[in-house]
C-alpha cells in the first residue's frame, strides 16, 4: 500500500516532465491504475464490499472509458504536443520543482490535523495528487494536458476520500464517477472543436475574452 | 377623517390622471385635457388638503401595505401641509399651463409625458408626506425616476440624454447618503417611523455622520454647489412645466428633508453644523448668481438661478441651526422662518419664471436669448408676467423675494447674538454684504434676461413671427404673479403659518416670534432684537410717489411726442446693433475674472480675404471650477483606475486558477489562525 | 400728525435736492476758476425738460415710458424714509434693506429701459450701471452695518438716533470714508462716472439714459438729485456724529442742511481734484471702500 | 410528494429526448413549450404542497422551504428561457447562425440543464448535491459552447475547467465534512442534510472550518464571488441569451442554495463569527471586484454578468450579516436578482439579434427602434441597479439595513456608496444604448410575442414586487429565512 502511494507520486512527478501527449494518456492510465488497485486493497483490509465496487468502476472509467476517449481525440492532435519553446509557462524542472513542493507541503503540513484517519498515510499522498494536478492545470497551456491535471485532481480527491473515510457512501460514488466521465467526455468534445476552430488545442490562445 | 379623504383623493386623481392616457384612445387632445385637468384638481385638492391641516392640526394617516414594506404612515403636520401648499399652488399653474403647452407634444410622446408628469406630481405628495424611512426612499427615488424620465422625454435632443444622465446620477448618489443617515438614525431608534426617529441615542460622532450624510443627501438633490453639477443640465432638459415643477417644487423637497431632519430627528447639534451650511450656502447663492450670469441658454440661466436661491433658503437655515444650537429659540425662529418663507417664494417666482421661458419657447422654439428680442410687443402678457418673476427673484419690493430676503438678512444680522465677538460680527456683515452682492447680481441678471428677450427688436426671424401663448398658459402665469404679489404685499398670512410650522420643534419658540405684527406690518421681537417691516406701506409710498411723477410730469401740458428712430449716429438701427446679452454680462464678466476664469477664443475666416478675415467668430464661455477642478479629476480617476483595475481579468485560464488557489490558501491561513 | 410731519419733511428733502446738485455743480465751477451755474439753475433745467417735446423710438414699448415714473417714485419713497429731523418708527418701513432695494428697483426699470430703445449706448449704460451696482452694494452693506451693529437694528431711526449719541471715533471717520466713497459711486460722479460728459463711450449712468428726451429726461434728473440728497444725508445723519439734538426742530434742520452744504463742496472738490477711472478699476475702490468698513468694525 | 418530484425530474428528460428525436420545428416549440409549462406547473404544485404539508423528506429526497424558494426561481426561469428560446432561437435559425439539426439539440441541453439544476433543489444528501452540481456544469458548458464559434469555445473551455477544480475543492470539502461526521459517529446516514443538522453541534469545530474553507471556495467558484468568478462573464456573454439567463438567474443561485445548505451545518458546527466574517469579506470583494467592469465594459453581456458577480456579492454580504432580516433579504434578493437578471439577458439577446452586435459602441437608439423593449430595458437596468420602486431595491435595502442593525455601520454605508459606482456604470452604457439616433439599417420592428412574454412577465413580477408580496411567499421566505439560522 505504502508501495503504491509511492508510485502513485512517482507517476505524478513523471508526469510534469512530459510533453508527448500519449505518453501523457499513459500515464495517466497507469495513475489510475494505481489508485484502482489501492481501492481494492483497501477494500481488502476493511472488507467492505461497495470499496470493491468503486474500484471496479475506477477500473472500468479511469482506466477504461477515459483514456479511451482521450485516445481517440489524439489522432486528430497529431503535430500536438505541449510546446517547451516560447510560450511556455514554466520549464520542466520548475514544474517539477513544483509537484515536489506541493509533496513536501501537503506531507510537511496536513498530515497531523486529521487524527483517526482510517488509511492515515495515503492521506498526504493524495493531497499531494490534488495539488499536483492543479499545479499541472496551471502550467500547461495543452488542452489535453489539463485535462489530464484535472483527472489527476480527480484521483488524488478519489484516494483522499478512500483513505480518509473508506470512500464516500456509493451511490455518491458512482455520482462522482459518472461525472468526472461526462467531464472528460465534455472536455473532449471541445478540444476536439479548439482543434477545428483554432487549428491548435494550446489553451494559450484562448485569450481573446478579457475585460 | 376629512383630511384623509382629501388626501387620498388628491393621490387618486394623480393616479388616476397618471392612468387616464390609457383610456383617451390615443387622441391627444383628450388626452392633454384629461390628464393635466385631473393634475390640476389633484393639485386643486392638495391646497384645500393643506388649509384644512393648517387649520385643524396635525394628522396621520396609516394603511399597511404588508410584507415587505409593512405599515406606511403618511402624517400630514404642519411642515408637510407647508409645503404641500407650496406644492398645489405651482402646481395648479403648472397643470393649467401645461393643457396649452402640451400641444406642443402632440406628436411627442404626449400620453407619455402627461402620465409622467402626473407621476411626478403623486410622487412629490407623496415625499411630502409618507413618514416612514422605507416607504420615503421609495416615493424619494421614485420621483427622481420619474423626473428622470421627464429630462430624457426628448432624447432626440442631443445632450439631453447626457443631462438625465448625470441627473439620475447624482441623485442616486445623493439617495445612497441618505439612506446612510436614515439607516443610522433609524437603527439607532429601533424604527422605521419618522415620529419615533428622534428618540434614537445616537453618539456624537453618529450625529455627525448623520448630519454629513443628510446634507450631501439632500444638498444633491437640492442642487447646493458643489453638488449642483446636474442641475442646470437638468432643468432646461426638461418640457418647461415640469422645469417649473422641478425648480419650484422637486429640489425643495430637499429643504424639506433638511428641514425634517435638523428640525425633527437630530434637533439641536453642535454649532458648526449650522456653520457649515452658511458656508455652503453663500458659495452656492455667490456662485449659482454668478454662472446664472454667464448663461444665455434662458432655461440653463433659471436653473443657476435655482442654485442661488436654494443658498439663500440655507442661509436661513443654516443660520436657523446655529441659533438653535446657541439656545437662542427665537431667533432660530426667526431664521428658519426665513429659510422657509424664501422655499415658498422662490416655488412661486421661480416656477413662474420657467412658465414663462417656456411661453417664449413655445412662441419662438428657441431657449438661446441671444435669438430672442422685441417679444414684448407680440406677447405682452408674458412679459409682464416675466417681468414680475423676474422683479420678485431680484428681491425687489414689493414683491415676495424682498420679503424673505429681508428676514434672511434680519436673522444674519442677529448672528453675532450666537457667535460672539469680532468674529461673529465680521461673519455675519461678510454673509450680509454678500447676499447683498447675490441680491445685486440678480437684479443684472434679470434686466439682462429680460432686457434681452423681451425689448428691443427681434434679433431673429423666429423672434419676429412669435405670437402669444394660449390663454391657459397666460391664467397659469397670471396666478403664479399674482401670488408673487399677494406674498410680498401681505405676507402676514404666510407668516402666522410658518409661526405654526415652526412651533411644534425643540429648540425653537415660534409662538411669540411674530406677536407684535399688525394687520399691515409684520414685527419679530427676540430679547432685544427686533426688526420691523410694513410692506404695504412701502407699496404706497411708492404709488404716491408715482402719483407725484405723474403730477410732475403734467405740470406743463402735454408736450409734442414725435416719433423717431433710436439714435445709433445717424445710420438706421437695427438688431444686430442691440446690446447682447453676452456684452451685458461682460463687465462682470471680467470683474469676476478671478473666479470665472473667462476665456474667449477668437476665430477669423480669413479664407477669402488675407488682409481682414471676412468672418469673425467668437466664442465666449467661463471655466466652472467645480467641474474643472472637483468632478473631471475624480471621473478621470476613476475610469483610470477602473481600466488599469481590469487587468485582472486578463483572460488566462491559468490566471484563473491561480486566484483560486490564491484565495483558499489565504482563507485557509486565516481560519487555522483564527 | 407724525404722517403730516413726515411728508413736510419728504416735500422738503424733495424740493431741496437739486439746489443740493445746484451747489455742487456752482463750487464746482468756482473750482476750475469759472463761474459756474447758478444755484438754482437744476430747478430751471427741470421746469424747460418738463415743456420739451420728445422723440420715442419706435421701438420701445412700455417699460421705457414707464421707467421714469418708476425711478423718480423709488426715489420719493426713499426721501421719506430718510432719517433726517424727524425720524418716525410709527409707520413701520424705515428699514434700510427697503431703502436699498428701493434704489435697486429703480435702477432695475431704468436698466430694462435702457435696452429698449435697442441701442448699442443703451444697453452698454445698463449694463455698466447694473456692474457699478453689484459692486457698491458689498461695501454698501458693510459700511450701513457698522452703524447698523452699534443700534442693533436695521432700522434707520434707531440707527439715526444711535448714531447721533455716538462720539467721534477712528472708527466713525473710517466708516464714513467708506460710505463716502460709496456715495460717489451711487450718485455717478467722477471718479466712478461723469455726469457731465457727452462722450457717449464714456458715460455710464446719463448713457443709460441717453434715449429719453423731453419730459421723462427731467424726472430722471430730478429723481437722481433726489437719490443724491439721500445718500448725503445717509452720510450726515448715520455716519457723521456731530449731530446737535435737543434743540428746536427748525434749527436741527439749518444745521443738517449746513452738513449736508458741506458734504457737496466736499463732493466738488474731489470731482475736481481727480479723473475719471478706468471701468474697469472701479472694483479697487469698491474694494477699498469695503476694506474701510471691515476696518471700522473692527475698530469698534 | 414524492412523486411529484420524481415526476418534475423526468418531465425534463422525457421533453429532451423528445426534442431529440424531433427535427421540424413547429413539434419542437410544441413540446418543449409543454414540457418546461408542465415542470414548471408541477415545481409551482411542490412548493405549494410544501408550503402546507413542511417539509418533504425520504432516503435521498428532501424538500423544505429553503428548497422551495430556489424552486420558485427555477420553475419561473425555466418556464421564460423556454418561453423565449422559442421565438429567439428560431430567429438564429433563420438568421443562419445555427442549423435546424442544432435546434433540437439545444432544446435537449436545456432540458437536461433544468434537469441538472431542479435535482441539485430535491435532493437532501450533500454528496448528491455535489453531482447535480458538477452536473448543471456539464450540462451548461456545450450550451455555453453552443455556437462553436472561437469565443464561445474559449468561455466554455474556461467555464468547465474553472468550475471543475472549483467543484473539486468542494467535494474536497464534502469529503472532509464527511469524515467529521463519520468520526463523530454518524456513518449510517452518510451526509444526509437532516442528520448532519441534527448533529452539527457535536462535529468537529477545527475540522469543520477546514471543510467550511472548500466548500466555500468550491460552489463559491460556481456561484461567481470574486475572485472566483473569472469564468463568469466569459460564459454569460458566449451562451445564447435564453441560457445566459438560466446561467445568472438560476444556476448562480442553485451553486448559492448548496453553499447555503452547507452553510447551515458549519454555522451550527462552529458558531457564525468566521463563517460569517469570511463571507462578509468575500461579498464586499465581489461588489468592488465588479465595479471597474461595470464602469468599462464594451459587451453589453458582460456588462449583464458582471453585474451579477456584484449581486452574489449582495446576497453573500446578507448571508453573512446573518441576522433573521438579512437572510430573508438574501434569499428574497436571490428571487428578485434572478428573475430581474434573466429578463435582462433576454432582452439583451433581442437587443444584439436585431443589431447584431453584443458591442455596446454600436447599439444606439434602441428607443427609436423597439419603443417598448427601450421602456423595459430601462425599467430592468434601474430595477437591477437597485432604484425603488423595484422589488430588489427592496431586498437590497433590507440587507443594508440588517447590516447597519448588526453595527456593520460602516460596511452597510460603503456598500451603498460602492453600489451607486455600479449604478454610473449600468446607467451610462443603458442610457446610451437606448436613446440616441438609431441606425439607418436598423428597421423599426415587432418583437415576437413569445420572447416579449417572457420579459413582461419577469418586469411585471418585478414592479409588483416592489410593493406587494403575497402572504404565501412571505410566509415561505420567512420559513426558509428561520431554517438558514438553524430553526
Amino acid at each position: 500500500m505504502e508501495l503504491l502511494t509511492i508510485l502513485l507520486l512517482v507517476a505524478a512527478i513523471l508526469q510534469t516532465r512530459v510533453s508527448n501527449l500519449r505518453l501523457a494518456i499513459n500515464i495517466i492510465l497507469v495513475q489510475s491504475v494505481f489508485v484502482a488497485l489501492a481501492c481494492a486493497i483497501i477494500g481488502f483490509q476493511t472488507n467492505e464490499t461497495h470499496i470493491y465496487i468503486a474500484a471496479l468502476l475506477t477500473a472500468i472509467i479511469k482506466v477504461g472509458l477515459i483514456p479511451y476517449a482521450l485516445y481517440r481525440v489524439l489522432p486528430y492532435l497529431h503535430e500536438e504536443r505541449e510546446k517547451r519553446a516560447r510560450r511556455e509557462i514554466v520549464s520542466a524542472n520548475l514544474s517539477t520543482f513544483m509537484a515536489l513542493l506541493a509533496i513536501i507541503l501537503a506531507y510537511g503540513m496536513l498530515s497531523p490535523k486529521f487524527p483517526g484517519v482510517a488509511v492515515a498515510y495515503a492521506l498526504p499522498a493524495s493531497i499531494s495528487l490534488v495539488l499536483i494536478g492543479l499545479v499541472f492545470i496551471m502550467t500547461r497551456s495543452q488542452a489535453v494536458m489539463q485535462i489530464i491535471g484535472l483527472i489527476t485532481m480527480e484521483n488524488g480527491l478519489y484516494l483522499l476520500g478512500l483513505s480518509m473515510t473508506q470512500g464516500l457512501p456509493l451511490i455518491i460514488e458512482m455520482g462522482i464517477f459518472f461525472d468526472v466521465l461526462v467531464a472528460v467526455v465534455v472536455l473532449v468534445i471541445l478540444t476536439y472543436r479548439l482543434k477545428l476552430s483554432f487549428m491548435s488545442t494550446d489553451t494559450s490562445l484562448l485569450k481573446k475574452l478579457k475585460g | 377623517m376629512l383630511i384623509e379623504q382629501l388626501y387620498l383623493v388628491s393621490l387618486g386623481l394623480f393616479i388616476l390622471g397618471s392612468c387616464s392616457p390609457m383610456f383617451t384612445k390615443g387622441s391627444a387632445k383628450a388626452t392633454n385635457y384629461l390628464a393635466h385637468g385631473l393634475a390640476t384638481l389633484g393639485c386643486v385638492v392638495t391646497i384645500v388638503l393643506a388649509i384644512s391641516v393648517l387649520l385643524t392640526g396635525n394628522h396621520t394617516v396609516a394603511f399597511s401595505l404588508g410584507a415587505p414594506i409593512g405599515l406606511i404612515k403618511a402624517r400630514i403636520d404642519y411642515l408637510a401641509a407647508y409645503f404641500l401648499l407650496a406644492f398645489g399652488i405651482v402646481g395648479v399653474a403648472a397643470s393649467v399651463y401645461a393643457i396649452g403647452y402640451s400641444r406642443e407634444y402632440y406628436i411627442h410622446r404626449l400620453a407619455l409625458m402627461a402620465a409622467l408628469y402626473n407621476a411626478f406630481l403623486l410622487s412629490i405628495a407623496l415625499v411630502l408626506t409618507i413618514s416612514q424611512v422605507l416607504a420615503f426612499v421609495i416615493v424619494w427615488e421614485l420621483m427622481t425616476v420619474v423626473s428622470f424620465c421627464l429630462v430624457n422625454h426628448e432624447y432626440e435632443k442631443t445632450g439631453n440624454t447626457s443631462a438625465a444622465y448625470l441627473y439620475i446620477l447624482m441623485t442616486h448618489i445623493g439617495t445612497a447618503f441618505i439612506g446612510i443617515a436614515f439607516l443610522l438614525l433609524a437603527t439607532a431608534a429601533n424604527t422605521l417611523d419618522f415620529e419615533l426617529l428622534k428618540t434614537g441615542a445616537l453618539t456624537g460622532m453618529l450625529r455627525n455622520v448623520v448630519f454629513l450624510c443628510a446634507l450631501i443627501g439632500f444638498g444633491t438633490k437640492a442642487g447646493v454647489i458643489p453638488l449642483h453639477i446636474w442641475l442646470p443640465e437638468a432643468h432646461p432638459a426638461a418640457p418647461s412645466h415640469v422645469s417649473a415643477m422641478m425648480s419650484g417644487i422637486m429640489i425643495k423637497t430637499a429643504i424639506y428633508g433638511m428641514s425634517r431632519f435638523f428640525l425633527e430627528f437630530l434637533g439641536a447639534g453642535p454649532e458648526w453644523w449650522g456653520q457649515l451650511v452658511l458656508i455652503l450656502a453663500i458659495i452656492s447663492s455667490v456662485f449659482g448668481v454668478l454662472y446664472a450670469l454667464m448663461e444665455h441658454d434662458l432655461k440653463r440661466l433659471l436653473a443657476y438661478h435655482s442654485v442661488e436661491n436654494i443658498g439663500i433658503i440655507l442661509l436661513g437655515v443654516g443660520a436657523g441651526m446655529v441659533f438653535m444650537s446657541k439656545g437662542l429659540p427665537v431667533l432660530a425662529a426667526l431664521a428658519w422662518a426665513a429659510g422657509l418663507y424664501h422655499v415658498f417664494n422662490h416655488a412661486v417666482f421661480k416656477s413662474l419664471l420657467f412658465l414663462g421661458s417656456g411661453a417664449v419657447l413655445y412662441a419662438t422654439h428657441t431657449k438661446d436669448i441671444e435669438h430672442l428680442g422685441g417679444l414684448i410687443k407680440k406677447m405682452p402678457y408674458t412679459a409682464l408676467f416675466f417681468l414680475i418673476g423676474a422683479a420678485a427673484i431680484s428681491a425687489l419690493p414689493p414683491l415676495n423675494g424682498f420679503v424673505s430676503e429681508w428676514l434672511t438678512f434680519q436673522a444674519l444680522f442677529f448672528l453675532p447674538q450666537a457667535v460672539g465677538g469680532l468674529v461673529g460680527k465680521l461673519w455675519s456683515v461678510i454673509l450680509i454684504a454678500l447676499l447683498g452682492l447675490t441680491g445685486a447680481l440678480a437684479g443684472a441678471c434679470f434686466v439682462k434676461a429680460f432686457g434681452v428677450t423681451f425689448l428691443a427688436k427681434p434679433r431673429s426671424k423666429k423672434a419676429e413671427q412669435a405670437t402669444e401663448v394660449p390663454g391657459t398658459m397666460l391664467v397659469a402665469m397670471g396666478f403664479l404673479s399674482l401670488v408673487c404679489v399677494a406674498a410680498g404685499v401681505w405676507p402676514q398670512w404666510m407668516l402666522a403659518i410658518l409661526q405654526k410650522v415652526l412651533s411644534s420643534y425643540a429648540g425653537i419658540a415660534a409662538a411669540s416670534l411674530f406677536q407684535n405684527s399688525d394687520w399691515y406690518a409684520i414685527a419679530f421681537q427676540a430679547q432685544q432684537a427686533g426688526g420691523v417691516l410694513a410692506m404695504p406701506v412701502v407699496v404706497i409710498m411708492v404709488i404716491i410717489g408715482f402719483g407725484v411723477a405723474v403730477v410732475f410730469a403734467r405740470l406743463a401740458g402735454s408736450p409734442k411726442k414725435d416719433a423717431g428712430e433710436t439714435w445709433t449716429c445717424g445710420i438706421i438701427p437695427n438688431a444686430r446693433m442691440e446690446y447682447t446679452a453676452t456684452g451685458f454680462a461682460e463687465p462682470i464678466r471680467r470683474a469676476f475674472g478671478r473666479v470665472l476664469n473667462p476665456v474667449d477664443v477668437v476665430i477669423a475666416d480669413k479664407s477669402r480675404n488675407p488682409y481682414h478675415g471676412v468672418k469673425i467668430t467668437i466664442h465666449v464661455h467661463i471655466t466652472h471650477y467645480i467641474s474643472e477642478l472637483m468632478y473631471r479629476p475624480v471621473s478621470n480617476g476613476l475610469y483610470t483606475f477602473a481600466n488599469y483595475l481590469r487587468k485582472i481579468q486578463a483572460g488566462s485560464l491559468q490566471l484563473y486558477i491561480g486566484y483560486i488557489m490564491a484565495v483558499t490558501v489565504i482563507v485557509l491561513i486565516i481560519g487555522t489562525r483564527w | 400728525m407724525s404722517i403730516a410731519l413726515l411728508a413736510v419733511q419728504t416735500i422738503i428733502i424733495i424740493l431741496l435736492a437739486p439746489f443740493i446738485q445746484g451747489v455742487i455743480k456752482n463750487t464746482k465751477g468756482r473750482l476750475q476758476s469759472r463761474r459756474g451755474p447758478r444755484y438754482l439753475q437744476p430747478y430751471y433745467d427741470f421746469l424747460k425738460l418738463l415743456r420739451k417735446d420728445s422723440v420715442i423710438s419706435p421701438t420701445v414699448s412700455w417699460i421705457f415710458h414707464f421707467a421714469p415714473y418708476i425711478y423718480f417714485a423709488t426715489a420719493i419713497a426713499a426721501a421719506a424714509l430718510v432719517p433726517t429731523v424727524f425720524t418716525f418708527s410709527g409707520l413701520k418701513f424705515d428699514n434700510l434693506f427697503v431703502l436699498v432695494y428701493l434704489f435697486a428697483l429703480g435702477r432695475f426699470f431704468l436698466a430694462a429701459a435702457s435696452l429698449d430703445a435697442g441701442s448699442s449706448f443703451g444697453g452698454m449704460g445698463g449694463s455698466r450701471e447694473m456692474f457699478i451696482s453689484v459692486l457698491v452694494e458689498p461695501p454698501l452693506m458693510l459700511a450701513l452695518f457698522t452703524v447698523a451693529f452699534r443700534a442693533n437694528s436695521t432700522n434707520l431711526s434707531v440707527m439715526a438716533t444711535t448714531a447721533a449719541a455716538s462720539t467721534v471715533s477712528f472708527s466713525a471717520v473710517l466708516a464714513a470714508v467708506a460710505f463716502l466713497i460709496i456715495t460717489i459711486a451711487e450718485t455717478g460722479r467722477i471718479p466712478v462716472d461723469n455726469p457731465d460728459t457727452h462722450l457717449e463711450l464714456t458715460m455710464i449712468h446719463e448713457g443709460m439714459v441717453l434715449e429719453y428726451s423731453g419730459r421723462p429726461v427731467g424726472l430722471i434728473f430730478w429723481a437722481s438729485t433726489i437719490k443724491q440728497a439721500v445718500f448725503i444725508l445717509l452720510l450726515v445723519n448715520l455716519f457723521v456724529p456731530w449731530n446737535i439734538t435737543g434743540i428746536a426742530p427748525v434749527l436741527t434742520a439749518l444745521w443738517m442742511l449746513l452738513k449736508v452744504l458741506i458734504v457737496a463742496v466736499l463732493l466738488a472738490c474731489i470731482e475736481t481734484s481727480t479723473n475719471k477711472m478706468r471701468l474697469f478699476r472701479v472694483p479697487g475702490l469698491m474694494a477699498a471702500a469695503g476694506v474701510f468698513s471691515l476696518l471700522a468694525l473692527i475698530a469698534q | 410528494m414524492q412523486e411529484l418530484i420524481i415526476l418534475a425530474l423526468v418531465l425534463p428528460i422525457v421533453t429532451g429526448l423528445l426534442s431529440l428525436l424531433q427535427s421540424k420545428s413547429g413539434p419542437l416549440r410544441a413540446i418543449n413549450l409543454l414540457g418546461s409549462g408542465t415542470t414548471s406547473a408541477v415545481l409551482l404544485l411542490i412548493i405549494y404542497r410544501t408550503t402546507q404539508d413542511g417539509n418533504f423528506s425520504s432516503e435521498f429526497l428532501y424538500v423544505d422551504h429553503l428548497s422551495a424558494v430556489m424552486l420558485f426561481v427555477v420553475a419561473l426561469l425555466t418556464f421564460t428561457a423556454t418561453l423565449f428560446s422559442l421565438s429567439y432561437m428560431e430567429q438564429e435559425v433563420h438568421d443562419g447562425i445555427i442549423s435546424e439539426l442544432m435546434l433540437s439539440w439545444y432544446y435537449a441541453l436545456l432540458n437536461l440543464f433544468s434537469f441538472a439544476m431542479i435535482s441539485v433543489l430535491v435532493v437532501g444528501n450533500l454528496g448528491l448535491m455535489w453531482v447535480a452540481v458538477e452536473g448543471t456544469t456539464l450540462a451548461s458548458a456545450l450550451l455555453v459552447a453552443f455556437y462553436f464559434n472561437r469565443d464561445a469555445l474559449e468561455a466554455a473551455w474556461k467555464y468547465v475547467m474553472i468550475c471543475t477544480v472549483g467543484i473539486c475543492l468542494a467535494l474536497l470539502g464534502t469529503m472532509i465534512l464527511y469524515y467529521a461526521q463519520v468520526s463523530t459517529g454518524g456513518a449510517d446516514q452518510p451526509l444526509n442534510w437532516l442528520a448532519l443538522k441534527s448533529m452539527a453541534p457535536r462535529l468537529d469545530a477545527s475540522i469543520i472550518k477546514i471543510a467550511f474553507v472548500f466548500i466555500l471556495i468550491g460552489y463559491g467558484t460556481k456561484a461567481g464571488l470574486a475572485p472566483m468568478h473569472t469564468w463568469l462573464p466569459d460564459a454569460h456573454s458566449q451562451a445564447p441569451s435564453p441560457v445566459s439567463g438560466l446561467l445568472s438567474g438560476a444556476l448562480l443561485s442553485c451553486a448559492l442554495y448548496v453553499l447555503v445548505r452547507n452553510l447551515i451545518i458549519v454555522q451550527g458546527a462552529i458558531g457564525t463569527q468566521f463563517t460569517q466574517y469570511v463571507l462578509l469579506g468575500m461579498g464586499m470583494l465581489s461588489i468592488v471586484i465588479a465595479i471597474p467592469f461595470v464602469l468599462v465594459q464594451h459587451d453589453v453581456k458582460r456588462l449583464l454578468a458582471y453585474s451579477s458577480v456584484e449581486h452574489m456579492g449582495i446576497i453573500t454580504l446578507g448571508l453573512g450579516v446573518g441576522t433573521p432580516l438579512a437572510v430573508y433579504a438574501a434569499l428574497l434578493h436571490i428571487v428578485n436578482h434572478a428573475v430581474a437578471k434573466s429578463s435582462l439577458f433576454y432582452m439583451a439577446g433581442v437587443i444584439s439579434q436585431k443589431y447584431k452586435t453584443k458591442s455596446i459602441r454600436k447599439i444606439h437608439g434602441i428607443a427609436s427602434v423597439m419603443p417598448l423593449l427601450a421602456t423595459l430595458f430601462v425599467i430592468g437596468i434601474l430595477a437591477i441597479t437597485g432604484s425603488p420602486p423595484f422589488s430588489i431595491f427592496i431586498s437590497k435595502f433590507m440587507i443594508i439595513w440588517a447590516m447597519f442593525e448588526h453595527h456593520y455601520w460602516l460596511l452597510g454605508a460603503i456598500t451603498l456608496l460602492l453600489l451607486t459606482g455600479i449604478f454610473a456604470g449600468m446607467m451610462r452604457y443603458c442610457l446610451k444604448m437606448s436613446f440616441g439616433a438609431a441606425h439607418r439599417e436598423v428597421h423599426r420592428s415587432k418583437i415576437a410575442p413569445s420572447a416579449m412574454t417572457a420579459i413582461v412577465l419577469s418586469i411585471a413580477i418585478i414592479i409588483i414586487g416592489g410593493f406587494y408580496l403575497p402572504p404565501l411567499v412571505n410566509n415561505v421566505l420567512l420559513r426558509a429565512a428561520e431554517i438558514v439560522l438553524g430553526g
